[in-house]
């Protein structure tokens, strides 16, 4: 990843002094092991700080709604996810193409700091180094090397697009895109939760919701949250109080998942950055997995040409209530 | 603060005898928003309308809520009250107390209850309702006839003659339809070439009425006033302008192979044929499976005695696009397939015949010249056994349960032919019952019991067994009790009518809906028999279900007076309940423009201040002339950024807070 | 069931008046709806309807409203699919709340509580039979208190 | 001084729980946070940091001002309050530090009634860090991780299977009398160990790299740092959730609704964000109508504007910001970049 | 001197109802229009025509219909029920009035001891044991 992060700052000088754009979005690192953040760059002297490491877990493709439509040239970078989440926003209308450059990152996997702590990797943490399937870990005492799988992100575990999807240019090699889990047992969470009784998912479900704080950090990360005012913030139609309720709390919950149905490409960000650890990508994957099975497997952002699975229909599409009979002639 | 008048109908004793009106008019006064209540016997009448109006003009109201009976019955009734006195008529809101809750509750407490809530509802919504504005839309003045038989010429003829442009598309080479194929017509006996005829050569000449034979409607688009279709012209291989129908090809043509569809497959057509001698129009059609030229790429023997040079076979098929102000459908109906009655030997014998090949075996213009043989020999024949409700009135899975309503009255008729021209064959009619209900039926079928001798047998036909040259008919007199056995030489079976197999394709096509047995559902079964739930689309004829001669032109001159009511306004007033699309909030993701059943949304770019900087933007946009108002855009849009008037989401949830007190 | 307990089964149900919200497009099931009320049709009071265009005017907010305003039950009733007055709308619909039904299902609400149903202008019958058929189990699963809120009044 | 046996703990639960309402940080699914004890409640004293702070029990994110009837025409309004004393376990002085900040704003004229009656009605104890993470930068405000906070009614150490026990004020002195049954007093041993273990902390402290921040170095009268081109750069990455705001212990704004639950219902204020693109929403609009404008509001407000009321910046290091912030824009980037600093690498 | 009886079309009574469980046929969609009756093999053994059959159900005449010979006469080869246009079985009415009487004690219609002597040669093994299922309990 080193030498990439050294081609990208170089990509991203010339990129500036060619002015081919105005802005580019790529990462910077912070004080802490951890600590890779967006950042904005718009001049060459800047770019020195541009990082690509195992903690750029921010998709900056959620920052492509803002810049282009101010009618700037942006250049951003994307990993696999981003890229999905750049089409599902291209798909939304939500990104004018003809102002971005898309530089694709294959994507080894990002490292999620709750497994390093875990295995309390982090005591004295300089920094962290890719070889292979392992990472080295360069502490004051040491290095300690692990098994790169053992403290990657759950959702990287899973993922089958660590290539971009969609890029004007790619830097650094493809990676290889099997995927360390079973893909399909990321919906194993999923059917344990179905194979339970009503009363029991309701109380997992309440005890999960309750924990809101509804900080909406889930829908501001989100790429498939881009309306320019979200519902919940229509005062006039007021259907979200601001209430710590309950049933304010599963309302919320409720709604969020559902207006992402379809569109949801499983990224994963609204997980990752809830304070109160609320398991929402057990509720996406639900909706992904209904939609699979009642209207063929979709991939959300793989394609922005393709219908969304709930603006369009089959004559024969199954229902989940007529038990069997579909109801109609269409059938 | 919105001023509301309420006003519960007792509707007699329909509503007040199970809602306690008191109570209503009592809680009524509590609402919210509420002003004013008034109860009367009956609210529609004209003095009850009138205790709107007044209550309107005299107590300011801004809004009024009628609870009395469906508003699919009485909305319109008291919009128009409300807009006399000087109200928007949007302004208004129906409570349905009565089909949805006197009449289908017992318990008065219970069913008082509910009517104020459902008050209480209709007042929360009609408080959050907007004055709207009908909006206009130009009317295409044209109109399209899908289907040229009986009904499809009359409704043409009475929609040109009140001065409108119409367009009579037909699938097959000629219009007449059935009626083209029958002998005599019940109960005059009157030849039906004769009738009908003048009537297609008047079509035909009307400078009006354009006719597309051997064309198909292949998509429809758009809505009433303005249709937008497109008609497929199938290759006929003739340019019709050149032909004279001189006929020279049809006798020349080689490939005299393919059973005639107009004689019943009787007899034999060439592959370039008209239909019928009395065509319209009088030009040929290649068949092109049969014709040697086609298979073969040989013969060319009708181009080259095409006097004129007609014959074109490279023609192809011709899409033309048109606008239409009204559509009226009459494409009419078939015979069921009668091969899984193996009872009745019809696919195995010859001589066991369907009515409708009667009419073209007693035809003078028929195969046998009108001479009325069997089939299988050419013999006269002696016994003749008629059998009627063949597969009509049937549950099991051969038939259909309705009745064919044609067959008693046209057995009737083909009974006294026989006898007519054979007084020494014996006739023998089995039937089930026996309906004549029309003007002149009853007498007509007594005529042939009684004048012409035809032996009629309550009772059913077991089995039909051939045996030598004879047809062994077992049957039953089940009123004697006697079983029978009736050596016949023919046998005729009524065979039962259904809608023609593509209906439902149609229906599909034309946003009309069928009903089980795919006839077209007509919008009211007593009240609005030729429209259909679709505004602009009618029916006529045995499309909507099994019908007579007479019934189907009266039909068909409805619908044309339905369309000519159309065709004859300049402009039409819209449906103001549209979607509406509030730009601010507009992310132009486009998502309604994709599920929008009327391609109604479309894009568009505006420019918006936001906080001083001019941003470029894509947002949705509503043709309110094209949307219906389904309101399915609405939920497609995460944000509500676009909603439905009259029916908005925070008038939706109004009615659910208040409905759920 | 001895007698005794038999009462108290009855005063039981007597105390418990479930809620039902009923979303009708008006073409068809409201229409379906006025046939069962013409032709003298019986079902509880307990069942409200709300009219509506289209099936497909109805938005997951709504029945999430109705539960949290402390309906026991909700129903979506429209045209049968391929019958809609607006052609496709209720291709949306079965689409739509195909997924909420699951949805819903999935965080522990009892599928007895949300039912999805074809119900044509001339089916007055089967508008009857679908309300007591949804009343009678919401009935047994007793009042609704998932989802809804707390400071609601009923 | 006192101590009592952890295994013991239990005991002191059930017996305080008999007198007041108890808050713990109790874990459920996974996220700790201050909730009121009852039996078998998963307490988690070693959590170093609760995703909420406990501002959320002297300033709840919802409170109930009052409840309103319709009857008729007539409208009956009926003033809520606390019903009952409480105990709050487990405070960590960064925590019982930000206490003191909302005093300041709440307790001064004019008094808020619903925080005072709150303020009073509750009792703190404190309970030192022995191990701070690696996000903690208390220190940087002066606040000592090791110590009895000042506004703790009872401080706590734990020292393994020990928890030592100092009552503080008179109210902690009253309450630590009614537990004297629990509590036994402390050896020699015990204060020893105690000041090792203070001392081990403070070493401990000097490694964390974030606890050298100082906002003292941000220069300029409030129009200048207003004016900053600082600000140009730092807001572009804030998505603009309310998460820094509700983790917040410092963070007090508020908005006040109402709730309409047919024929009745309650006004109640919740807490507001000041990253919302709705906050202090008004007739004419939002007065801040970028999230430049927002971000900038919000460290303003702790580093300029609160120091300039109450002479003392509101923060209080606890490192929530600086541990959630999907984007890690917390207040130690925002203050190094205002005091002219470089991230380091 | 003629004498009229009174007759109350009845299919509620008690074993017009059996008749309808036992057989899960509806008479009451019969339009009697004799379809049954005129391709029935057996029609001339029968005292009572099997669409007469339906009639006197239809009118509640049980004690009619048990008596007759024509249930017995039937041979359930269900040629009625395959062209019946109204899906009427009435091979399963015939079999529903025969297991009505069959069914009480001591009522078979076959005396097993009887049987040798009724026996044909050429009548197949099958007939056997359908004749024992239709006429013994």
């Amino acid at each position: 990843m080193e030498k990439i992060k050294e081609e990208i700052r170089q990509i991203a000088r010339e990129a500036l002094t060619g002015k081919k754009v105005d802005i580019i979005l790529a990462w910077e690192k912070g004080p802490l092991w951890y600590d890779s953040y967006p950042a904005f760059f718009t001049k060459e002297e800047e770019v020195d700080s541009l990082t690509w490491d195992s903690f750029c877990i921010n998709n900056l493709s959620k920052y492509l709604l803002e810049e282009t439509m101010a009618d700037k040239k942006v250049g951003v970078f994307v990993k696999g996810c981003d890229a999905l989440a750049f089409n599902q926003m291209m798909q939304d209308n939500r990104i004018r193409r003809d102002n971005v450059v898309v530089y694709g990152l294959p994507c080894p996997g990002m490292i999620d700091p709750d497994k390093v702590r875990a295995k309390r990797l982090n005591r004295g943490l300089t920094e962290v180094k890719q070889s292979g399937d392992e990472l080295i870990f360069v502490t004051k005492d040491g290095e300690i090397t692990v098994p790169a799988h053992e403290v990657y992100y759950d959702k990287c575990l899973y993922c089958h697009y660590p290539n971009p999807v969609v890029y004007d240019q790619l830097i650094g090699e493809k990676v290889a895109a099997e995927t360390a889990l079973d893909r399909s047992e990321r919906f194993s969470q999923v059917e344990a939760l179905e194979a339970l009784s009503a009363e029991e998912r309701f109380a997992y479900w309440d005890s999960q919701f309750s924990k809101c704080m509804r900080c909406f950090a889930c829908r501001n990360v989100c790429p498939a949250c881009s309306c320019e005012r979200c519902t919940f913030d229509d005062d006039d139609l007021d259907i979200l109080g601001k209430a710590r309720e309950d049933s304010e709390d599963q309302f919320f919950h409720l709604i969020r998942a559902y207006h992402v149905v379809g569109r949801c490409i499983d990224c994963g960000e609204c997980s990752r950055v809830c304070p109160q650890d609320i398991p929402l990508e057990k509720l996406n994957r639900k909706l992904i997995k209904d939609i699979n099975a009642l209207y063929g497997e979709y991939q959300a952002g793989l394609d922005p040409s393709t219908k969304a699975p709930l603006v369009t229909y089959q004559l024969e599409d199954a229902d989940s209530f007529t038990a069997g009979e579909k109801g109609g002639k269409g059938t | 603060m919105q001023r509301v008048g309420v006003f519960i109908c007792w509707c007699g004793t329909n509503i007040s005898s199970t809602v306690n009106i008191d109570e209503v008019v009592a809680a009524v006064k509590n609402m919210p928003g509420v002003v004013y209540s008034k109860d009367y016997q009956y609210m529609c009448s004209e003095v009850g309308q009138n205790l709107v109006k007044d209550a309107i003009k005299e107590h300011n109201l801004t809004r009024v809520v009628v609870a009395a009976c469906s508003p699919r019955m009485h909305e319109s009734t008291f919009r128009k009250a409300a807009k006399a006195a000087g109200l928007n008529p949007y302004l208004l809101e129906i409570a349905n107390i009565r089909e949805h809750c006197s009449w289908v509750h017992k318990d008065k407490k219970a069913a008082t209850q509910k009517a104020i809530s459902l008050t209480k509802a209709a007042v929360a919504k009609a408080i959050l309702n907007q004055p709207l504005i009908p909006g206009e839309v130009g009317v295409e003045q044209r109109a399209l006839v899908i289907g040229g038989g009986i009904a499809g010429i009359q409704t043409a003829l009475d929609i040109a003659d009140a001065g409108y442009e119409v367009d009579l598309v037909e699938k097959t080479p000629s219009i007449g339809g059935k009626m083209a194929q029958l002998d005599k017509t019940f109960p005059t006996l009157d030849c039906s070439a004769c009738i009908l005829t003048p009537k297609m050569v008047d079509a035909s000449m009307h400078d009006k009425i354009n006719i597309y034979s051997y064309s198909e409607v292949e998509e429809v688009n758009g809505f009433v006033g303005n249709f937008e279709v497109v008609i497929k012209q199938k290759a006929r291989s003739i340019d019709m302008e050149k032909c004279t129908g001189c006929g020279i090809c049809l006798a020349k043509c080689p490939a005299k192979t393919a059973l005639s569809e107009f004689e019943e497959g009787l007899s034999k057509r060439a592959a370039i044929y008209t239909p019928f001698p009395q065509a319209v129009p009088n030009v040929p059609v290649i068949d092109r499976e049969t014709c040697t030229k086609f298979r073969t790429g040989k013969c060319g023997v009708c181009a080259k005695v095409c006097p004129t040079g007609a014959i074109d076979y490279e023609q192809k098929d011709e899409r033309l696009n048109q606008k239409y102000g009204a559509i009226i459908v009459t494409t009419g109906y078939d015979l069921i397939n009668l091969d899984s009655f193996g009872e009745y030997q019809y696919a195995d014998h010859p001589d066991v015949i369907t009515g409708l090949e009667f009419e073209r075996l007693v035809n003078a213009a028929g195969p046998t010249a009108g001479k009325l043989v069997r089939p299988s020999d050419k013999k006269k024949p002696k016994k003749v056994v008629f059998i009627q409700c063949v597969g009509s009135r049937d549950k099991s899975e051969r038939g259909k349960s309705y009745c064919s309503k044609i067959c008693c009255m046209y057995t009737a008729k083909h009974a006294m032919l026989l006898r007519d021209k054979y007084p020494d064959c014996e006739a023998y009619v089995f039937y089930i019952d026996v309906r004549t209900a029309g003007k002149g039926f009853e007498e007509f079928q007594r005529r042939a019991v009684e004048n012409y001798g035809v032996n009629y047998i309550k009772g059913m036909v077991g089995k039909i067994f051939p045996t030598g040259d004879k047809l062994k008919v077992n049957g039953v007199d089940a009123l004697s009790g006697e079983v029978l056995e009736i050596d016949a030489d023919m046998v005729v079976l009524a065979s039962a009518t259904q809608a023609k197999p593509g209906a439902s394709d149609v229906g599909r096509m034309l946003s009309i809906s069928t009903d089980r047995d795919n006839f077209f559902t007509e919008a009211h079964p007593k009240l609005r028999p030729v429209e259909t739930h679709c505004a602009g689309i009618y029916l006529a004829g045995a499309c909507q279900g099994p019908k007579d001669i007479p019934e189907t032109v009266a039909q068909a001159s409805a619908a044309a007076a339905k369309a000519i009511g159309i065709l004859s306004k300049s402009k039409l007033v819209n449906n103001p309940c549209v979607s509406q699309v509030d730009e601010s909030v507009c992310s132009g993701c486009l998502a309604c423009t994709k599920m929008c059943p009327y391609e109604a949304i479309t894009e568009k770019m505006v420019e918006q201040k936001v906080h001083g900087k001019i941003r470029r933007r894509r947002v949705a946009e509503v043709n309110a002339a094209l949307c219906q108002g389904c309101g399915g855009c609405t939920v497609t849009c995460r944000p509500g950024a676009i909603d439905l008037k009259g029916f908005s989401n925070k008038q939706i949830l109004a009615e659910v807070d208040a409905i759920c007190q | 069931m001895s007698v005794i307990a038999n009462n108290a089964a009855v005063k039981n149900a007597q105390a418990f008046e479930p809620l039902i919200v009923a979303f009708c497009c008006n073409w068809c099931s409201y229409a379906g709806a006025d046939l069962a009320g013409t032709s003298r049709l019986n079902y509880p009071a307990n069942i409200k309807i709300i009219r509506v265009p289209c099936s497909c005017r109805v938005n997951a907010n709504f029945v999430l409203r109705a539960f949290q305003r402390g309906a026991d039950g909700v129903i979506i009733a429209g045209c049968h699919p391929g019958d809609c007055h607006y052609m496709t709308g209720n291709y949306y619909t079965r689409r739509r709340f195909s997924l909420l039904k699951n949805l819903l299902a999935y965080v522990g609400i009892e599928e007895a509580r949300f039912k999805v149903d074809w119900i044509s202008a001339s089916e007055g019958n089967k508008f009857a039979d679908v309300m007591n058929g949804v009343l009678e189990k919401v009935h047994k699963l007793g009042p609704n208190r998932k989802l809804r809120d707390s400071r609601w009044r009923r | 001084m006192k101590k009592i046996a952890k295994d013991q703990l239990a005991l002191l639960w059930e017996k305080i729980d008999q007198n007041y309402q108890l808050f713990l940080p109790i874990a459920k699914e996974k996220a700790v946070n201050f909730s009121t004890w009852k039996e078998g409640a998963e307490v988690d004293l070693d959590a170093l940091r609760t995703v909420n702070s406990p501002k959320n029990i002297i300033f709840p994110q919802t409170e109930t001002y009052l409840t309103f009837k319709k009857e008729g025409k007539k409208l009956g309004l009926e003033v809520v309050s606390r019903d009952e004393e409480y105990v709050v376990f487990g405070v960590r002085p960064c925590d019982v530090a930000s206490f003191k900040l909302l005093d300041n704003v709440f307790l001064g004229e004019p008094v808020d009634k619903f925080y005072e009656e709150n303020r009073q009605k509750g009792l703190i104890i404190s309970q030192a860090c022995l191990n701070p993470e690696e996000t903690c930068f208390c220190n940087a405000f002066a606040i000592n991780p090791e110590s009895a906070p000042v506004g703790a009614d009872v401080a706590t150490w734990d020292l393994g299977d020990l928890l030592l026990w100092e009552a503080q004020s008179e109210k902690g002195k009253a309450f630590t009398e009614a537990l004297s049954d629990l509590l036994e007093d402390v050896s020699e041993d015990d204060r020893k160990k105690l000041d090792e273990v203070k001392a081990g902390i403070k070493d401990k402290l000097e490694d964390l790299p974030l606890v050298h921040v100082a906002p003292e170095k941000i220069e300029g009268g409030l129009k200048e740092i207003f004016a900053s081109e600082v600000w140009d750069e730092l807001y572009q990455r804030c998505l603009g959730c309310g998460m820094c705001t509700y983790v917040c212990p410092t963070c007090h704004c508020y908005d006040l609704k109402d709730y309409n639950g047919n024929g009745c219902g309650e006004r109640f204020r919740c807490w507001d964000s000041c990253m919302f693109s709705d906050f202090t929403m008004m007739a004419h609009g939002n007065p801040r109508t970028t999230q430049k404008e927002r971000v900038r509001q919000r460290f303003m407000h702790k580093l300029v504007y609160y120091p300039n009321n109450y002479e003392s910046y509101a923060c209080v290091g606890c490192g929530r910001c600086t541990e959630r912030c999907p984007v890690r824009l917390d207040i130690v980037k925002v203050i190094k970049k205002l005091g002219g600093e470089r991230n380091e690498l | 001197m003629v004498s009229r009886e009174k007759i109350t079309p009845d299919m509620a009574k008690k074993e017009v109802v059996r008749i309808c469980e036992i057989s899960d046929e509806n008479i009451v969609d019969c339009m009697q229009c004799g379809k049954c009756t005129a391709g029935c093999p057996a029609v001339h053994g029968m005292d009572i025509l099997p669409h007469q059959v339906i009639r006197l159900l239809q009118l509640g005449q049980i004690d009619q219909l048990l008596q007759s010979e024509a249930i017995w006469s039937c041979a359930a080869c269900f040629t009625c029920a395959s062209r019946c246009p109204r899906a009427v079985d009435i091979s399963k009415i015939m079999e529903a009035l025969r297991l009505t009487l069959v069914r009480v004690k001591g009522n078979n219609r076959l005396d097993i001891e009887k049987v040798p002597k009724l026996l044909d040669k050429n009548i197949p093994q099958q007939a056997i044991v359908s004749g024992f299922r239709k006429y013994v309990k």
